[in-house]
């Protein structure tokens, strides 16, 4: 299927792998892991043209699976609960295409018999991390690989994104409304965050609950709108992670606490991630501000959605404020990590290319647009910038990072103790007694013939 | 001659079902295993043989020939297995170390003795 | 070629075998491999002439015993053929030919075996039954250097000798309702029978197959059997042995259940649900390697079962389809194991470190097997569950084909357990280093079928067996038509 | 915990009540209609189709053959694992036997045992009997051996390999007789049709195949049940070897 959509998420998934691949070249592991992003690249291509759910859903789970092997390399309970969480979403949408596949003909990626509606946005929104869904984003985000983070948050969660915007095609607020509250928990979890990576992590949340909410209007407008904000969020996050990621090479930690002026140390890495994260942040004029504000005006007839939107903004700008100033500019924290190590050459390559591809896409938008869109919504982003920027420099206690806040992945391991007991009574009904065995069997047979009978 | 025949078969078949009777009541009553093996083989070797004797009779008295014949080999099989298996049943129990009950003289004892010797 | 050759030659070779040892104690060998070329080879040429019907005797088939051969015969004769060859050239290279009586054993099952799938009589089929598990109980404890194998046979023999019992008994029942014996004239007079008496039939056959395939509750011999058995044999139980019993099931189920279609297939759909559930859930629990593999044994038996609970040629088809899929891998599985096993002379996974630097080939091609059961997408596991779904969801059976999907989450979470340790750092280097080059050669040929298999679908040939397959065994008037013509 | 053991009797009891009321229920009694089906054909077309008189040797070696051939290797199957499992070289220890008595007595008995089960085995066809049964008393011959004159006294006299080769060549003959029918009349195990000679009913040579099966069982069945009892007297003899180590 090829359509404007696809036709762009296929051109991003070739810009997104490249400067991922070429980041993660030189790093001290298998060779074989030079060969995953492509893979990925060749999988995701595959998802997103596939011409019927079922091969959407094998690329799909195929290219997390490569992920997984990614996130295997760092740190392996993660990559298991990545890996399952996937899993379950690939299950649900696997039975999904089963029973819509049940009239003969293979359904086609598109809309689906409204039965079959939530199973099909359950399924998704384990890609796409709608809340409740996204336990698995925040911890995979900030443990895995750099490039891998990058993929995962610019492309892979934009997949399920994508199955989203195939399936609905007329207004669902149920969506819209999962789409606004993943933008005000993103919002809200960022700022609090003290690892880098997971500050991003939420921040991404935030930014797909925009695309979904853009998405949930059903129309072409909001779908274009989520298509452009994909693009933008795609390639600042990239670049946000691999800089995040290059903080924690050059200093060892991710840890907001102790990380030390590094604008002194790399003056150019600050300056990337100043480009990427005023994108992302919505300056008016970026590739960023201009998707938000389409978003916006794709969301016209949603006040209360636009307003929550625009104070979630807010919180995305707040977060990459406190990153920029306990990642790149206080000082005096460091607690002795040692002189920073020296960035290799590739890393800034591939950031120079996610910086470049943003650039580029900043004029593409904007030629596209065109000034009088481009301008209208000037004074008040700025003002809603700025605003942010002033709230964090007057709250510092609320920022400063030094707590951790809860989320539902913590409900995890209680979940998981509490699973543990039907298993240990499973394990015990085979304890290897013979006439218990038999006993078990014969009442069964019992049941067998009652079920039988007449 | 068959009138004749008939009269002893049915003689020899009463005679043995007392034979027999006799030998239950004796397995029954008598107090240990030795005892019982007595009952059990002299009283059925004779009862066994005594209505295979009448059958014989009366298959003679019949004129059915090779009847005849097979009854009284049947009879022969069983003179010759049934000693021989009391004979086995009580040289196991005497070797198991089961003592006959209330014997004075154990000569079989003095004779293993006296092999052993 | 007549289709009882292939239940003579693997006979002959057991009756022969003996004699060789008396006589030509050399050529043992020789005739082993000899007879098991010819088994093989017979009983492909049976599978490759078509539809054939012969009855024992020159009778007809309502006093002698019939043959049958149709497509799901031809299907289950050829798994049947790949299961023992495979597993015959492995046993060949762990025991050598000195146990001899062990072959004769193995030559005996592979009768019945080929005997259950082409008899088309129920008492001969009973008959068969009993060849092939007294054959299975003796290679389940051979050899019997522990404990544990004695008690898995012993378990084995009990749990057997129960589900004969019932076979029996249904078998018994039938006949004293209708007086028959041929299958295709009970498919036509058993419903005549009264419904309780019908009832006592289904319900007597049905739990004996499930003893016997080891679906819940008769699976419980199965862990036990299938771990501590030696590696050929295991692979042997897990690829055809369990296969067979499941294709008595599939047969007797389109065959003699029809008047009472839909109370069988719930309690097909039910039981291989619970059967998959408890089977995935008792595999995630398990540390020794080739316990953790019978538990997922148990699993996919209970996914046949949804299959052919699903009542429809589609179902079928995936049962088929999925039994090649589950042969394959499996027995790659236990070969692959058992060679790592033998390595670290233990089968505990977490023992299991650093034995991708020493044997890669091995481990890749259990990675392979692992991601091919676990259902990962392109390989063949994945195939057959996707045709199970289908089946499943146009029958409407929900709940199965959900326990089907989050089966598939499952079994690739305790699968990746052993592969991350086999990747992981070695504590010590394996003591053991034995050339396996016999077992070798099997393993890259099963990946090969696995990948074969994969492509079947879009092989044309491959996929119209397969869909006649389960075109024909649920047209039941088709066969009967077939035998009483 | 007695408690406990009896409840656990107490299910027993129940579950072993509510399976036979199942199974109960599905005893049919209908009234009797004359004989149908196969059977009809068994009592009645046994003497014209196969020339034996019994004809429940004609239904074990004519009709179901086949079965029969299954049936037996049940028993060779056995046989063969159990050796192999206790599969041990030779005797430890050997008992020395019964008494003198005995053994003389056993001595003259054996040859009219022996001949008694060869009529069994070869009269299979005409009367009560067959191989199955011949084998048994042919088998039991040498489990006398063993009571009376020791274990390894029948052991020096028939060697294993004696009664494996009667064994195997048994099965074959077998397997052979239903290659012939195969090959000349064209289906496995084919009786008179194959060109076997019928032979006039009631006489010794009459019923085809039937009497040859009968042999062909006869050797296997004797062979096998006494390779079974002398490997399990094997392992009975040595206690110190009969519980595998643990590996």
């Amino acid at each position: 299927m090829t359509d404007p959509i696809s036709t762009t998420l296929t051109a991003l998934a070739a810009v997104m792998t490249v400067p991922a691949a070429l980041y993660g070249w030189n790093a001290a592991r298998s060779r074989l892991y030079r060969l995953l992003p492509w893979l990925f690249l060749l999988f995701a291509w595959q998802a997103i043209t596939a011409p019927n759910w079922l091969v959407f859903v094998v690329f799909l789970e195929l290219s997390s699976l490569t992920l997984f092997f990614f996130v295997l390399s760092k740190d392996r309970e993660t990559a298991f609960l990545y890996l399952y969480s996937q899993l379950a979403g690939g299950a649900c949408l696997l039975l999904g295409t089963a029973l819509a596949a049940r009239g003969g003909a293979l359904p086609a990626v598109g809309a689906v018999p409204p039965g079959l509606f939530p199973l099909f946005v359950i399924g998704l929104g384990f890609k796409a991390a709608l809340p409740g869904l996204h336990f698995w984003l925040p911890p995979t985000h900030s443990k895995a690989p750099a490039e891998a983070s990058a993929l995962l948050s610019g492309y892979a969660v934009k997949m399920g994104v994508f199955g989203l915007m195939r399936l609905v095609e007329a207004p669902s607020p149920a969506l819209m409304a999962a789409g606004v509250v993943m933008a005000a928990l993103g919002a809200l979890q960022a700022p609090l965050q003290r690892d880098a990576k997971r500050l991003l992590a939420y921040s991404t949340l935030s930014q797909l609950g925009f695309i979904v909410a853009s998405v949930a209007t059903g129309t072409e407008e909001g779908r274009k709108a989520a298509l452009l904000l994909i693009v933008a969020h795609a390639l600042a996050k990239g670049l946000l992670f691999l800089t995040a990621g290059s903080l924690e090479e050059a200093y060892d930690t991710r840890d907001l606490g102790r990380l030390g002026p590094a604008a002194r140390d790399y003056p150019l890495l600050f300056g990337l991630f100043l480009v990427a994260s005023l994108s992302l942040a919505g300056l008016p004029f970026t590739v960023g501000g201009l998707a938000k504000g389409a978003v916006k005006a794709a969301l016209a007839d949603h006040a209360l959605t636009q307003a929550v939107l625009s104070a979630a903004g807010m919180g995305t700008t707040m977060a990459l404020a406190k990153m920029a100033s306990f990642g790149f500019l206080s000082s005096g924290q460091r607690k002795g990590t040692g002189r920073p190590r020296p960035l290799p050459p590739l890393a800034w390559l591939s950031m120079a290319l996610f910086a470049a591809a943003l650039v580029m896409a900043s004029f593409a938008a904007l030629k596209t647009a065109g000034a009088e869109v481009a301008t209208k919504n000037v004074l008040v982003d700025s003002l809603l910038l700025i605003g942010a920027v002033i709230l964090f420099v007057r709250l510092p206690r609320i920022f400063r990072p030094d707590r951790t806040t809860p989320d539902v992945a913590d409900l995890l391991a209680p979940a998981g103790r509490m699973l543990t007991i039907p298993l240990s009574r499973l394990r015990r009904l085979h304890s290897g007694h013979l006439t218990f065995y038999l006993a078990l069997f014969f009442g069964a047979t019992l049941v067998v013939l009652y079920l039988l009978r007449p | 001659m068959s009138d004749l025949f008939f009269g002893l078969s049915t003689v020899f078949m009463v005679a043995g079902l007392f034979f027999a009777f006799a030998s239950v009541v004796g397995v029954i009553r008598f107090p240990d295993v030795y005892t019982r093996l007595h009952a059990s083989t002299k009283a059925l070797s004779g009862g066994a043989m005594m209505i295979l004797a009448g059958t014989a009779f009366r298959a003679a008295a019949a004129g059915h020939w090779p009847a005849m014949v097979k009854t009284l080999l049947i009879a022969a099989f069983l003179l010759a297995t049934n000693p021989l298996a009391s004979h086995a049943i009580a040289r196991a129990c005497y070797r198991h170390g089961i003592v006959p009950k209330g014997t004075v003289i154990d000569e079989y004892a003095e004779k293993i003795r006296g092999d052993r010797s | 070629m007549n289709p009882v050759l292939a239940i003579v030659a693997p006979f002959l070779a057991a009756f022969t075998i003996p004699l060789f040892f008396v006589f030509r104690k050399k050529w043992v060998g020789t005739a082993v491999i000899l007879f098991g070329v010819l088994s093989a080879l017979t009983a492909l040429f049976v599978a490759a002439g078509g539809e054939a019907v012969t009855v024992m005797g020159g009778w007809q088939p309502e006093v002698g015993i019939a043959l049958v051969v149709d497509s799901l015969t031809t299907a289950f004769l050829i798994l049947a053929s790949l299961g023992f060859s495979a597993s015959l050239s492995a046993a060949a290279e762990t025991f050598g030919y000195g146990p001899w009586r062990f072959y004769v054993l193995f030559f005996l099952s592979w009768a019945a075996t080929n005997g259950i799938i082409l008899t088309g009589d129920l008492f001969n089929l009973f008959v068969f039954f009993e060849i092939f598990s007294v054959a299975a109980y003796l290679v389940v404890a051979y050899p019997p250097r522990s404990w544990q194998a004695i008690e898995a046979g012993f378990k084995y023999l009990i749990f057997g000798t129960v589900g004969a019992l019932f076979l029996l008994i249904g078998i018994a029942y039938a006949f004293m309702a209708t007086g028959q014996l041929n299958m295709a004239i009970l498919a036509r007079v058993l419903p005549r029978a009264p419904e309780a008496t019908l009832s006592v039939v289904i319900g007597c056959l049905v739990v004996g197959l499930f003893i016997k395939s080891g679906t819940v509750p008769g699976h419980f011999w199965l862990p036990d059997a299938h771990s501590s058995a030696q590696t050929p044999v295991s692979a042997l139980l897990s690829g055809v042995f369990v296969k067979v019993s499941l294709y008595a099931l599939i047969r007797l189920a389109f065959l003699l259940f029809g008047s009472a279609d839909d109370r069988v297939f719930f309690v097909l759909l039910l039981f291989g649900t619970v059967t998959l559930c408890l089977g995935h859930l008792m595999a995630f629990q398990q540390e020794d390697i080739k316990r953790l593999l019978a538990y997922s044994t148990v699993a996919q038996v209970g996914t046949i079962v949804i299959a052919i609970g699903c009542a429809s040629s589609g179902g079928v088809t995936a049962a088929v389809y999925h039994a090649f899929n589950h042969m394959a891998a499996k027995m790659g599985l236990f070969l692959v194991s058992g060679v790592l096993a033998e390595d670290r002379a233990s089968r505990d996974i977490a023992q299991m470190g650093g034995l991708f630097r020493h044997r890669p080939l091995f481990v890749l091609a259990f990675c392979l097997f692992a991601a091919s059961i676990a259902g990962i997408p392109p390989l063949n596991g994945f195939m057959s569950k996707w045709f199970l779904l289908v089946a499943a969801a146009e029958r409407g059976a929900l709940i199965p084909a959900a326990a089907v999907v989050a089966g598939t989450v499952l079994s690739a979470a305790y699968y990746l357990r052993p592969i991350t340790a086999f990747f992981g750092p070695a504590e010590t280097e394996p003591p053991h280093h034995r050339p396996h080059p016999v077992t070798g050669a099997i393993v890259a040929l099963l990946a090969l079928l696995c990948l074969v298999l994969a492509l079947a679908p879009y092989i044309g040939p491959l996929k119209e067996g397969l869909l006649a397959v389960g075109r024909d065994t649920v047209n039941g008037a088709r066969y009967i038509e077939r035998v009483l013509r | 915990m007695r408690v406990h053991r009896n409840l656990q009797r107490l299910g027993a009891l129940g579950l072993s009540l509510a399976l036979g009321w199942w199974l109960w229920q599905g005893v049919t009694i209908s009234p009797f209609q004359g004989i149908t089906g196969p059977a009809a054909r068994y009592i009645h077309g046994t003497a014209r189709d196969t020339g034996a008189a019994n004809v429940v040797a004609a239904i074990l070696f004519d009709y179901r053959g086949f079965d029969t051939l299954g049936e037996a290797s049940v028993i060779y199957t056995t046989v063969c694992g159990v050796a192999l499992l206790f599969a041990k070289r030779r005797y430890r220890r050997s008992s020395h036997g019964l008494s003198f008595i005995v053994k003389r007595g056993m001595a003259l008995l054996v040859p009219f045992i022996l001949l008694y089960a060869s009529s069994i085995i070869v009269m299979g066809h005409l009367s009560p009997g067959g191989g199955f049964q011949g084998g048994a008393v042919m088998a039991t011959v040498t489990v006398l051996f063993c009571v009376i004159y020791g274990s390894s006294f029948e052991a020096a006299r028939v060697s294993p390999k004696v009664k494996e080769t009667i064994e195997s060549s048994g099965a074959l003959l077998f397997t052979a007789i239903g290659l012939i029918g195969l090959v000349t009349g064209g289906a496995f195990l084919t009786n008179s049709a194959a060109g076997f000679p019928r032979g006039m009913m009631g006489h010794l040579v009459s019923g085809g195949t039937i009497p040859l099966l009968n042999i062909a069982v006869g050797m296997k069945v004797g062979a096998g049940l006494s390779t079974l009892f002398y490997s399990m007297v094997k392992i009975l003899e040595d206690p110190t070897e009969s519980s595998p180590p643990e590996v």
